[in-house]
């Protein structure tokens, strides 16, 4: 294992750190527990947004805090899910009084220690309501998963929830507008390579050269399926089909296409599957009306990529346009 | 030696020393159906555990104040699934502790309250490939044993043994919750890395009682 | 080698494919010969700014065309300077009748491929200027080399030569403003892994599991040394101190930070990279008033980063902030 | 066979056989000094020469004819150093090359405007571990032969006979021009690309004068 760190146990702290440092004009970090917050604290009137999770998504969570998108966010250990005692003052800091809407991926551990801090926030007189993403189609959705997981499906969730709470919606409509993203965004990924977490020290699955993991999540874990190494077009199909299917996606509609990196592919091939993607999602007469390719929800310096689609209608679109100003973000 | 706060103190830290020891078995696990941090995970959490119990000014007067700072500090430093779901085993647990030392049925009561939270927070049944199918067995057999009038520490043996059992037979289940259900059928194979850790902790209050 | 693309010999074509199609509001691409040149054409009055390169270091050069900074790419062949007969067209839609500025990386290939570029504008009777990029400071710029390299520095030469140009500076104005800005930057770099070269197949060098190249550029080419793995601290200082010690930094200066990832370090220890230069910058009484940290001028796939600084004065740092709108970089 | 057109196209063919049969070899030198790309250059350039060459309607009428289409090929199609180097060696090639075929002395004129060009564009000299290290040689050797009263065969024969050993004794040295100064003093040890390429060009022309 070769990083750029000093020592696996301090990886988030110093990272956060520097991160902190970078974009102290946006934002404000907070030690003991670690919490980021926006540089100006909560605007007042203003529904609060907070999201969080295992730490190895960067640009995830942090760096979507600022005007138009989060409010507060909650790195954990490295892909650990973060614990209440952090949520819960994040979810104080973010509070401008309009009460909280808590962003959750769905895997249990978030969704537990969420759950906990929303109690903890409740108990101190903060009204928190929470959505769950659950976007990753190679999960099947029934009694049998812990459900779909939440994966690059988050960034629109958070980005058009933050332009709603920003236009000064309530704490019921931010929720609304944050499930119908939900509802309508649907995502499945492919790793070409594992990554390694600092303290593993080795990597997360083993693949050979020549294979590749269909429907892998963003902790390292394994996919469904293992195949052999196959080409950009053919592997965005296997991708992008599944998310179309799923979405039931008909002609004359038009989406979101965010073609997202998991940290170690280069931006060329980023685009040679978002070249694909699009074909495919035109060749359903569905047009391509927004846009988004680069490193978002990533795994560490894993190799591969997730293909994410979004419905889009005027008022997704409108928010989706909306002025975003964050350190990953900003239009 | 008596269930008493000694023990709960001596169990907390024999924890931490199993956990400690086990780590990179128990990532290891974990890596292979899940993402490979419960290890980590529960170590980070002992070893606070263990730190908080060092910087006590006075040492804790009941085994519910043990129990109840091990559940706190689970909660805020594990994170995870298994931070939530083992703060709340032991924070039930406390509840039901009585102001001394535990006697047989008020170490099962102990049991079947940890078990009771981790169902309520996590919604799992048995058989479906998480720590729930070493508490559930570990509960039930020292209920039965309990039942016969053995001694507080027998109970605890009973309950480790069967934890330790439930956990092999994690091996060939589907999981159904938690993360390594998103494997499907690939999760058949191995074993639960929560429900081993589960039988370690118990292991480690067995042994305390028995005084080994 | 496995990447997500289709044909070797397709990389550089389907990639600035699809990069036209996801940033069509912005760029234009064109094909036989390839260059990219912003939406609306040449903005009359205005000098234009025209760089190019192999392909390769995504964004460099595509993704910094547009308002306030290119306004016309040329991507040669992976790590390929690219031909004149297209640096020439690029040049010819980059005239808005002002002139135009080559913004050249100093490799002989770039060098020659972009004189004979001019000579066949010049004949077209488009005045253009050339600026030479060489901020790499682990080559050494003696009569015994081709001089230093031009590495990640590139950033902030088309960024604030751009910002003079979109002022309405003339082309000697732009020129000398690019070339302040060359006088004063600085960058070195690192890798922990080679990167593979698409037609290759195999990677640039081999490092073993407890190496890295010191004073590497940014086309898989080796480094000036290889030394066992370090903290990332340690690592930084390597990096760092040839960067300040070159520029002579002083006590009460401000520069600009800006880390820059390789392609395939996560964003995470980018931070831990700027905290510690930071750390070292800061150390010499000098003061980072600007930062930029992420993937800006890339080796494909390759695990490493480079430090850069730039000594920014009033000017710079107004120029710096002045608004730019292309698809990797905004504000 | 005679200096003319026929030859021309011959050496040009053959180039493009010997380039793309040594394409991995040439790529494996500049990965070691330089960044890998020689090979892939090169094949590029001449296999947009040869579909040039098929799609022409009327056959060129002169060796400069042949030159100047390679000239102008290699320049829009090989990019990095070796394009334009390579592009104005053939273009002033072309230039000197007479209206039928070359004579001894003629043939000599073709290697002195080659060099004179790369020497032009790139401002190298010998000892700095380019191709000007193997077109050196190449074109002193030719003058001298050419001086005995050679056939242009055999001046050409000398000519590739002296860049071969004149890219064997780029190994030895420390580059001071192009991509592999960068590596200072590692750079020794390793054979140049561009005077490998060089060598073999010069071998098609010396094999397709001969007949060979
Ligand atoms: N819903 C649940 N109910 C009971 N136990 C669960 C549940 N979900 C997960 N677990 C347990 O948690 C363990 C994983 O813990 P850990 O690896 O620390 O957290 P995470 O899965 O968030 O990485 C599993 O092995 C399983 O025993
Ligand atoms: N200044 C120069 N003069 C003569 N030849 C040069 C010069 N610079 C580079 N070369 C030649 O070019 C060769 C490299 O060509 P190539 O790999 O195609 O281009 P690049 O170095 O741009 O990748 C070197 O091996 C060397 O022989
Ligand atoms: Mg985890
Ligand atoms: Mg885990
Ligand atoms: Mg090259
Ligand atoms: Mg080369």
């Amino acid at each position: 294992m070769k990083k750029l760190i000093n020592d696996p146990s301090r990886v988030v702290d110093e990272s956060v750190e520097g991160f902190g440092l970078a974009h102290a004009d946006l934002v404000a970090v907070h030690t003991d527990p670690i919490f980021v917050s926006r540089a100006g604290g909560a605007k007042p009137g203003k529904v609060g947004l907070v999201s969080g999770g295992g730490s190895g998504h960067e640009p995830l969570h942090a760096g979507f805090v600022g005007l138009g998108m989060l409010d507060a966010a909650v790195p954990g250990a490295v892909f650990t899910s973060p614990t209440p005692d952090a949520i819960a003052p994040a979810t104080t800091a973010a509070d401008g009084g309009a009460g909280v809407l808590h962003i959750v991926k769905n895997y249990t551990g978030d969704v537990l220690n969420f759950e906990t801090a929303a109690e903890l926030a409740d108990a101190e007189g903060i009204e928190v309501k929470a959505v769950v993403v659950n976007d990753d189609v190679a999960v099947e959705d029934s009694l049998y998963t812990a459900g779909r997981r939440g994966v690059a499906g988050t960034v629109p969730v958070e980005k058009i929830a933050g332009a709603a709470a920003e236009r000064g919606d309530d704490l019921a409509t931010v929720a609304a507008v944050a499930e119908k993203v939900i509802k309508n965004v649907r995502t499945m990924g492919v790793a070409l390579t594992a990554c390694t977490v600092p303290h593993a020290g080795k990597p997360s699955f083993d693949l050979t050269e020549s294979e590749i993991e269909i429907g892998i999540g963003i902790h390292g874990e394994p996919g469904r399926h293992r195949i052999p190494m196959a080409p950009a077009d053919e592997i965005t199909e296997m991708l992008t089909t599944p998310v179309l299917d799923d979405l039931g996606l008909g002609s004359g509609e038009q989406v979101l296409l965010l073609v997202n990196g998991m940290g170690g592919t280069p931006a060329s091939e980023l685009y040679i599957v978002y070249r694909a993607a699009r074909k495919l999602i035109e060749a359903r007469g569905a047009a391509v009306s927004r846009s988004l390719v680069g490193n978002y929800v990533t795994s560490l310096e894993m190799q591969g990529c997730s293909v994410t689609v979004l419905r889009l209608d005027d008022e997704l679109t409108a928010l989706w346009d909306a002025p975003v100003h964050t350190p990953a973000l900003r239009w | 030696m008596a269930l008493d706060v000694a023990w709960a103190l001596a169990w907390v830290r024999r924890t931490a020393e199993v956990v400690a020891e086990h780590k990179v078995e128990l990532s290891e696990l974990d890596r292979e159906i899940g993402d490979g941090d419960h290890g980590e995970n529960m170590n980070r959490g002992f070893v606070a555990v263990v730190g908080k119990l060092d910087a006590l000014e006075a040492p804790p007067a009941q085994v519910a104040d043990v129990l109840k700072l091990v559940a706190t500090t689970l909660m805020s430093t594990v994170g995870g699934a298994a931070g939530p779901l083992y703060g709340t085993a032991y924070l039930r647990a406390a509840k039901v502790t009585g102001l001394e030392s535990l006697d047989a049925s008020a170490a099962v009561a102990m049991l079947e309250a940890a078990l009771e939270g981790i169902v309520a927070r996590g919604k799992a049944t048995t058989g479906e490939k998480t720590m729930v199918d070493a508490w559930t067995p570990a509960t039930t057999a020292a209920q039965e044993v309990a039942g016969n009038g053995s001694s507080p520490a027998d109970v605890l043996a009973a309950a480790a043994a069967a934890a330790e059992d439930g956990a092999e037979a994690t091996i060939p289940l589907v999981a159904t919750k938690g993360r390594a259900s998103y494997l499907g059928e690939r999760s058949a194979g191995h074993k639960d890395p929560g429900a081993t850790s589960t039988a370690y902790i118990l292991r480690a209050a067995a042994d305390t009682a028995a005084g080994v």
